[in-house]
């Protein structure tokens, strides 16, 4: 019986996981990184459908606004012609595609014995209530203030490393 | 202090003096230090003797200076015992080395290490001078040792020579050997008296009669055990079979060496040594039958040996071995002091042959071959006489010191009434024909007949080797002629104090050791001793009419004997060939053992295999399994996957 | 901690002792590299400095008791029970001394020798030092075995930086065995301290009994460390190597100090903690030792390698420290502590001289020598009686040691004593012969032209000498120090015996 | 209603084909990629449990998820410039320096 939910659910996850597996297999760097983006809209939606407006948000801005496009920047700064004839694969694709399978036989098996803990205090009427962002702010800003500020430190590091790293060394 | 530390102390205290500024400052005038140390040392040593030999009670100087070594119930001090045994040794000692002190300043003019030799001399003189005034053990074998390192020294003198250098060495080891038995008899004195000082030693050896001990397996009785091996300490210093290896070698140092240490002082400290231990080795017979066979054997063997040789030196030297076991031989029969009366005459005539022989070669530019040289009788007429006077005593010419200390000693041996001592008789009138024969072969191959050598080579030969030749075929200086005459005088009277009563005299020398020594069992009277000594007198001249015939009167016969008998005189000129033996039993095997067993074998490869084959295996290991780190994220990230698999599958079949 | 005695100085002259050289070690980092003189001077300064700072402990020493003396002691620690504590006893006292001695002729002896990273170097001699010392004083296992540990790394530093040809396979050699063996201790000091109920103090570990079982296990274990340090036969290959590619400062070191360590391990720890154990085991250790009198002995007949060949040499006479040690008597014990002192100043200056005269040729090969008598006769004067030294002549230190060994060894047991003896043979025949070849006969290739010993290697050379004839001729000066010690030890060893004899006629 | 185990399925499909897609690429750059859809994987997982448990936690954790992501992106990205402008390669397999 396929009601409304479950048919949005699975049109979703049919494009993730397809538009998945054709970037990982494209030859193109580009093509791979726009077919993210089209993924990262479907993860983004959702997870508006998972009642989680503030990370749908988030996934949109952060990620395909901003670690995308830090992508294509990359991917357009070298010059990857040669890329074109290379080989695609590397020596372990079979050894990956074997423990890919597996792993998600695994997975899947263990899943399915998965047992939800209790429930907390956050039900869709409290969220609706108070509303999604004001939500995750009282519980960021208070329970997970310091992951939160140690989250900001690793991202002004990171800041400080990308630009070292990137940096031309200059002889002098 | 008393006046007897001088004897010791003043030769010490010229040897310092002599190593420590000789070398930049006293040079050449290091005899100054030397002989007047030495001097005045004797003339205590003499003043000492007398009023103990005068006296009837004598005075024994028995003192600690300061305890040496203490631990644990052992205690042993260094200290002096001055009694009849250590003056007569004294007397010796000092007499011998002052004369051969004086005759050094000749012999070894102009010397690069004139003062070397000197200071090694004193030292022997005190090292000596311990050993003989030791009041306990320990101190007897400090100075065993410390004569010992001398002579190494002084064999070693001309240490650019490798022979002079091997025989140094092969002196000392083979010492060593020896020593090793004398350090655990000491040992065992120890541990089954408790002390190791002579007076309680000997008060208490009593207690051990009879007792047993398992040594190695055996059952041995106690005495016998440490006597027997003390005396390996004996022959090991003294040249007695199976030891003796070392002496004849041991001429490779200056003549005036061999006089002193290789002839009158030091060898004859094994005799001492017995002597000094006679109330442990009058309770041991099995102890006793060993000292004297070995004794009667070893002068019989090195007397055989004499007979062929044509070193001059090595034949002193063989001989001196003889007479040191006509010494044991008086020991092992009881007649201790016989034995040290024929140590004490021994010391002067053999001196004298040796200084004698010193002179012909200083005369001959080094030569040592008696068959190069003869008629050396106008040339050095000092020492044709004092050399025939020693010869004559050595080979028992009546009355002369050599005469009478022998015959008391076979006449001892004779009438002790023991198989044994009648059997070391026979063995001992044996040797005795030996001895005048090698006498009188070495005085007339050397004095009589016409010189063999070539003048003008000798000369050419001298200034090659940037001596003198003037000194060729010419009588030694003055200093090296007095010490001549008075061993000579020595060498005549020296036996008048102990003339024995069948002539007429009171054997004074005998009395005058019974405390210390004790007497021995006679059993025979005057009429046999008569017999003896005619023997005696016909064994010399026997001897003397022989050696005479063969060498000068019927010179072909000497070549005719070595070749009907040559196998005879092919053992005899290769001395039994005991050192071949001894290269094939002890050093070959050693030096296969230490090259080729651990070297190559059990170090090299067992132990370092072990040690550097772990490493190596583990390197290799790990060499292999580096490979596993080749760089490639894609196979870190593979593996890393399929880590994580197997975790969760042994987690799945573990639950 | 108040009872093990008082410190008669009033000051903590241990930890002066120990941490003197740790400062002037710093100090010497903040020279100018280029100041070579200044680094040296300042060396010698301090190496004196603490040598004279140690005399009060041969001065002031009790000799009446057994107990430590000059104790120090603060808690470190304390959520481990370890502390900082110091002390010596008859035992130890000697060694302090001795380290603190042989330390300023090895700056001397390094002074010309060394030439490149010669800040490092006279840094490393200092370390180790300090640790020497801190292993000898230390009451507290932890302390000890840090002590124990951290004299490795500049002692590896010093032969694999300054040595030889094939330093670096030396240093590690060296390091590995002794490494292996330490880990082993580790273990050990683990179990006595969870046995205890969590005590690192030696003293009150030596007070405790412990169940036979138990005494073996860990008697094999501090086995393991201490006869690699000595070494006992099986484990001696590294010796020869870190010998003979040491400096001769290194040499020095470890011929000297380094390896009385093993021996002092068993003095200290084996014996009084694990008396039964060490009495049952007393066959084992005798007959290891005797075959490390021969066996080191007889190798070294085959030694072209100067330094190699003294270095067998220490195998055979720390056969003789080790028959002594386990002889377990007074005699023994006596003369195994005795002759450690002796073959520290033997060795150590037969190591001296032949660094002096390395520091001229740069051979050690016994063929590139011979005829240096004539050459440098006041070297050859000074080596002819350290050999005499070594091969136990009387009124020479090596002696006394030897005799009272061989004593002990022969009450002991007959046949070890007189294999023992036979040592006493080998070690005059190859000394002798190495002297012979080197200084005899006739001038080998790299004799000519040398330049006999300067004022300062005679300074290096001469205390001791003096030490030699002193302790050969006066050994009571030092007996005293260890009688009351080994007296302790012996009576601890007999309780030993007793319950052994008793059980067996069970 | 959708069940919890789909959305697992979902994130671990996603999982999978990230790490498929790690070790069978040799490109640099597609390897990132395959890192962030293992990461959005994970969001979705802690998103839809988060949901499900109704309680916030687990899209706190996805919120320092995507932010770790844009940092690791970041770094990332620099890493690579700075090898491709030693190396001229963007393959990691030819980039072994640090083996052992």
């Amino acid at each position: 019986m396929i009601t409304l939910p479950v048919f949005f659910f699975l049109y979703h996850a049919l494009v993730i996981v397809g538009l998945s597996l054709v970037t990982v297999s494209r030859r193109n760097p580009v093509h791979s990184v726009l077919f993210m983006l089209i993924i990262f809209f479907h993860i983004a939606s959702l997870y508006l459908f998972l009642n989680a407006e503030f990370i749908a948000a988030i996934q949109i801005i952060v990620y395909a606004g901003a670690i995308l496009v830090l992508f294509l920047f990359v991917v357009f700064l070298l010059d990857l012609r040669a890329e074109e004839h290379a080989d695609k694969y590397s020596m372990s694709q079979p050894a990956g595609a074997v423990l890919a399978l597996s792993l998600f036989a695994v997975l899947a098996s263990t899943m399915r014995g998965f047992v939800l803990g209790p429930h907390g205090i956050y039900g869709i009427e409290k969220i609706t209530e108070m509303t999604h962002t004001k939500a995750i702010g009282t519980v960021l800003y208070t329970k997970y203030l310091f992951p939160f500020e140690v989250a900001s430190v690793v991202l002004l590091v990171a800041i400080v490393g990308a630009i070292t790293l990137a940096k031309r060394h200059t002889k002098s | 202090m008393s006046a007897y530390l001088l004897i010791p102390f003043l030769p010490l205290f010229a040897f310092f003096v002599n190593i420590l500024f000789g070398r930049n400052f006293i040079k050449g005038q290091a005899h100054w230090i030397a002989v007047p140390a030495v001097t005045v040392s004797c003339l205590v040593s003499w003043v000492i003797a007398l009023k103990m030999f005068m006296s009837h009670d004598p005075q024994i100087i028995n003192e600690d200076l300061y305890t040496w070594i203490s631990s644990g119930g052992f205690r042993a001090s260094v200290g002096f015992l001055i009694d009849q045994l250590t003056a007569v040794m004294l007397i010796v000692v000092t007499t011998v080395s002052m004369l051969v002190h004086i005759y050094s300043i000749g012999y070894m003019h102009g010397e690069k290490g004139y003062y070397r030799f000197f200071s090694f001399l004193s030292l022997f003189t005190f090292s000596m001078l311990m050993l003989v005034m030791a009041n306990n053990i320990l101190q007897l074998y400090f100075g065993w040792e410390a004569v010992g390192l001398c002579s190494y020294f002084l064999i070693g003198y001309y240490y650019e020579k490798k022979s002079a250098s091997d025989a140094g060495k092969k002196a000392f080891i083979v010492n060593r050997f020896g020593d090793f038995g004398f350090g655990l008899g000491i040992i065992m004195i120890f541990l089954t008296l408790g002390t190791v000082h002579y007076a309680e030693v000997f008060g208490s050896i009593g207690t051990l009669t009879g007792q047993g001990i398992v040594v190695l397996g055996f059952q041995m009785d106690v005495i016998t055990l440490i006597a027997l091996l003390l005396f390996c300490g004996a022959v090991g210093k003294s040249a007695q079979l199976p030891l003796h290896v070392w002496l004849p070698d041991a001429m490779e140092g200056p003549t005036p060496v061999s006089a002193l240490i290789h002839a009158a002082t030091m060898v004859t400290a094994g005799v001492f040594m017995v002597a000094r231990f006679s109330p442990i080795f009058n309770l041991s017979p099995v102890a006793m039958a060993v000292v004297a066979v070995t004794g009667a054997f070893t002068a019989i063997f090195a007397g055989s040996i004499a007979l062929v040789q044509r070193d001059i030196k090595r034949i002193i030297a063989y001989s001196t071995c003889s007479q040191l076991g006509y010494m044991f031989l008086a020991c092992g029969v009881g007649a201790y002091g016989a034995g040290i009366f024929h140590l004490y005459t021994h010391a002067f005539f053999k001196a004298l042959l040796f200084l004698g022989a010193g002179s012909v070669m200083h005369a001959m530019g080094g030569e040592l071959d008696i068959f190069k040289m003869g008629g050396l009788k106008k040339k050095l007429p000092y020492t044709y006489w004092t050399f025939l006077i020693a010869t004559l005593s050595i080979s028992g010419f009546p009355l002369l010191a050599g005469f009478i200390s022998k015959d008391e000693i076979l006449f001892l041996a004779f009438a002790s009434g023991t198989t044994v001592g009648k059997f070391v008789w026979v063995v001992g009138v044996i040797t005795a024909v030996l001895t005048a024969f090698y006498s009188f072969r070495v005085f007339y191959l050397t004095f009589h007949g016409e010189f063999r050598s070539d003048i003008e080579e000798m000369k050419k030969h001298a200034v090659e080797h940037g001596h003198d030749p003037h000194h060729l075929l010419h009588e030694a200086p003055w200093t090296m002629r007095i010490p001549l005459l008075l061993l000579a005088f020595g060498a005549v009277t020296a036996g008048w104090i102990g003339i024995p009563a069948a002539l007429g005299g009171h054997n004074k020398f005998a009395h005058f050791m019974e405390p210390v020594v004790g007497h021995p069992e006679v059993h025979a009277g005057h009429a046999t001793e008569y017999i003896l000594m005619a023997l005696a007198i016909a064994i010399f001249i026997g001897g003397l009419l022989f050696a005479r015939h063969m060498y000068i009167t019927n010179r072909d016969l000497a070549d005719k004997m070595a070749k009907k008998f040559s196998f005879a005189h092919y053992l005899l000129w290769n001395k039994y060939f005991i050192d071949e033996l001894y290269h094939f039993t002890i050093i070959r095997p050693t030096m296969w053992v230490s090259k080729s067993f651990i070297v190559g074998f059990s170090d090299g490869k067992i132990i370092e295999g072990i040690v550097n084959g772990v490493p190596r295996a583990i390197g290799q290991i790990s060499g292999f399994i580096r490979h596993v780190q080749n760089g490639l994220v894609h196979r870190y990230a593979t593996v890393m996957g399929f880590a994580f698999l197997a975790i969760v599958a042994i987690a799945f079949i573990w639950r | 901690m108040t009872e093990l005695g008082t410190n008669v100085l009033g000051y903590p002259i241990l930890s002066l002792v120990i941490f003197l050289p740790v400062a002037g070690a710093v100090m010497l980092l903040f020279i100018n590299r280029s100041n070579a003189f200044l680094i040296k001077l300042m060396a010698l300064i301090v190496s004196i400095a603490t040598f004279i700072i140690s005399l009060p402990l041969f001065f002031r020493f009790n000799m009446n008791t057994y107990g430590m003396q000059f104790v120090e002691s603060r808690a470190w620690i304390p959520a481990w029970n370890v502390n900082y504590a110091l002390g010596v006893d008859g035992i130890s006292v000697l060694f302090v001394l001795l380290s603190t001695l042989i330390t300023i002729l090895c700056v001397l002896i390094s002074w010309e020798a060394i030439t490149n990273k010669l800040k490092e170097f006279y840094i490393a001699i200092l370390l180790v030092e300090a640790a020497m010392i801190g292993v000898f004083c230390s009451m507290d296992f932890f302390l000890f075995y840090i002590f124990w540990e951290a004299m490795l790394i500049p002692m590896f530093l010093i032969i694999g930086v300054w040595g030889g040809p094939n330093r670096v396979y030396a240093a590690i050699k060296f390091f590995l065995f002794t490494l292996v063996g330490s880990l082993l201790m580790l273990v050990g000091i683990v179990v006595l301290y969870t046995y205890s109920g969590g005590s690192f103090s030696i003293l009150e570990l030596d007070a405790l009994t412990y169940p036979y079982n138990m005494q073996m296990i860990l008697f094999w274990a501090f086995f393991a460390s201490f006869s690699v340090k000595v070494p006992m036969f099986p484990v001696h290959t590294w010796l020869p190597d870190a010998h003979s590619e040491a400096p001769a400062a290194g040499s020095v070191l470890l011929a000297a100090i380094l390896i009385k360590m093993g021996a002092y391990g068993f003095l200290r720890f084996s014996i009084p903690l694990f008396p039964d154990a060490a009495v049952a085991m007393t066959p084992v250790m005798l007959t290891l030792s005797v075959i490390a009198i021969i066996y080191g002995g007889i190798v070294c007949f085959a030694q072209t390698d100067l330094k190699r060949l003294i270095a067998y040499s220490s195998v055979s006479h720390m056969g003789f420290v080790t028959l002594g040690i386990f002889a377990l008597n007074t005699q023994g014990l006596e003369g195994g502590i005795l002759q450690m002192v002796n073959h520290g100043i033997i060795t150590g200056a037969l190591f001296l001289a032949v660094g002096a005269i390395y520091e001229r040729t740069h051979s050690r090969e016994i063929s590139d020598y011979g005829g240096l008598a004539t050459v440098t006769p006041v070297f050859a004067a000074f080596f002819m009686i350290f050999t005499l030294a070594s091969i136990g002549l009387p009124s020479m230190n090596g002696f006394v040691g030897e005799f009272l060994i061989i004593l002990g060894g022969f009450a002991a047991s007959k046949i070890m004593g007189v294999l023992a003896a036979t040592g006493v043979i080998i070690g005059a025949a190859y000394m002798l012969w190495l002297y012979q070849r080197i200084f005899f006969m006739d001038e080998g290739p790299k004799a000519a032209g040398l330049t006999d010993l300067n004022g300062r290697e005679i300074a290096a050379l001469l205390p001791l000498l003096v030490l030699v004839f002193w302790i050969g001729l006066y050994p009571n000066a030092f007996l005293g120090f260890m009688r009351v010690s080994v007296q302790h030890l012996i009576e601890q060893v007999d309780l030993a015996k007793a319950t052994a004899l008793a059980a067996s006629m069970k | 209603m959708v069940p919890l185990y789909w959305y697992m399925l979902l994130s671990a499909a996603v999982f999978c084909i990230g790490v498929y897609g790690f070790l069978a690429r040799r490109n640099v750059i597609l390897m990132f990629i395959s890192i962030e859809l293992m990461l959005n994987a994970v969001n979705i997982n802690l998103v839809a449990i988060s949901h499900y448990m109704e309680d916030l936690a687990g899209q706190i954790l996805s919120f320092f998820v995507i932010t770790v992501a844009a940092a690791e992106a970041a770094i990332g990205l620099a890493i690579i410039i700075a090898l491709f402008r030693n190396k001229e390669t963007v393959h990691v397999d030819e980039m072994k320096e640090m083996q052992g």
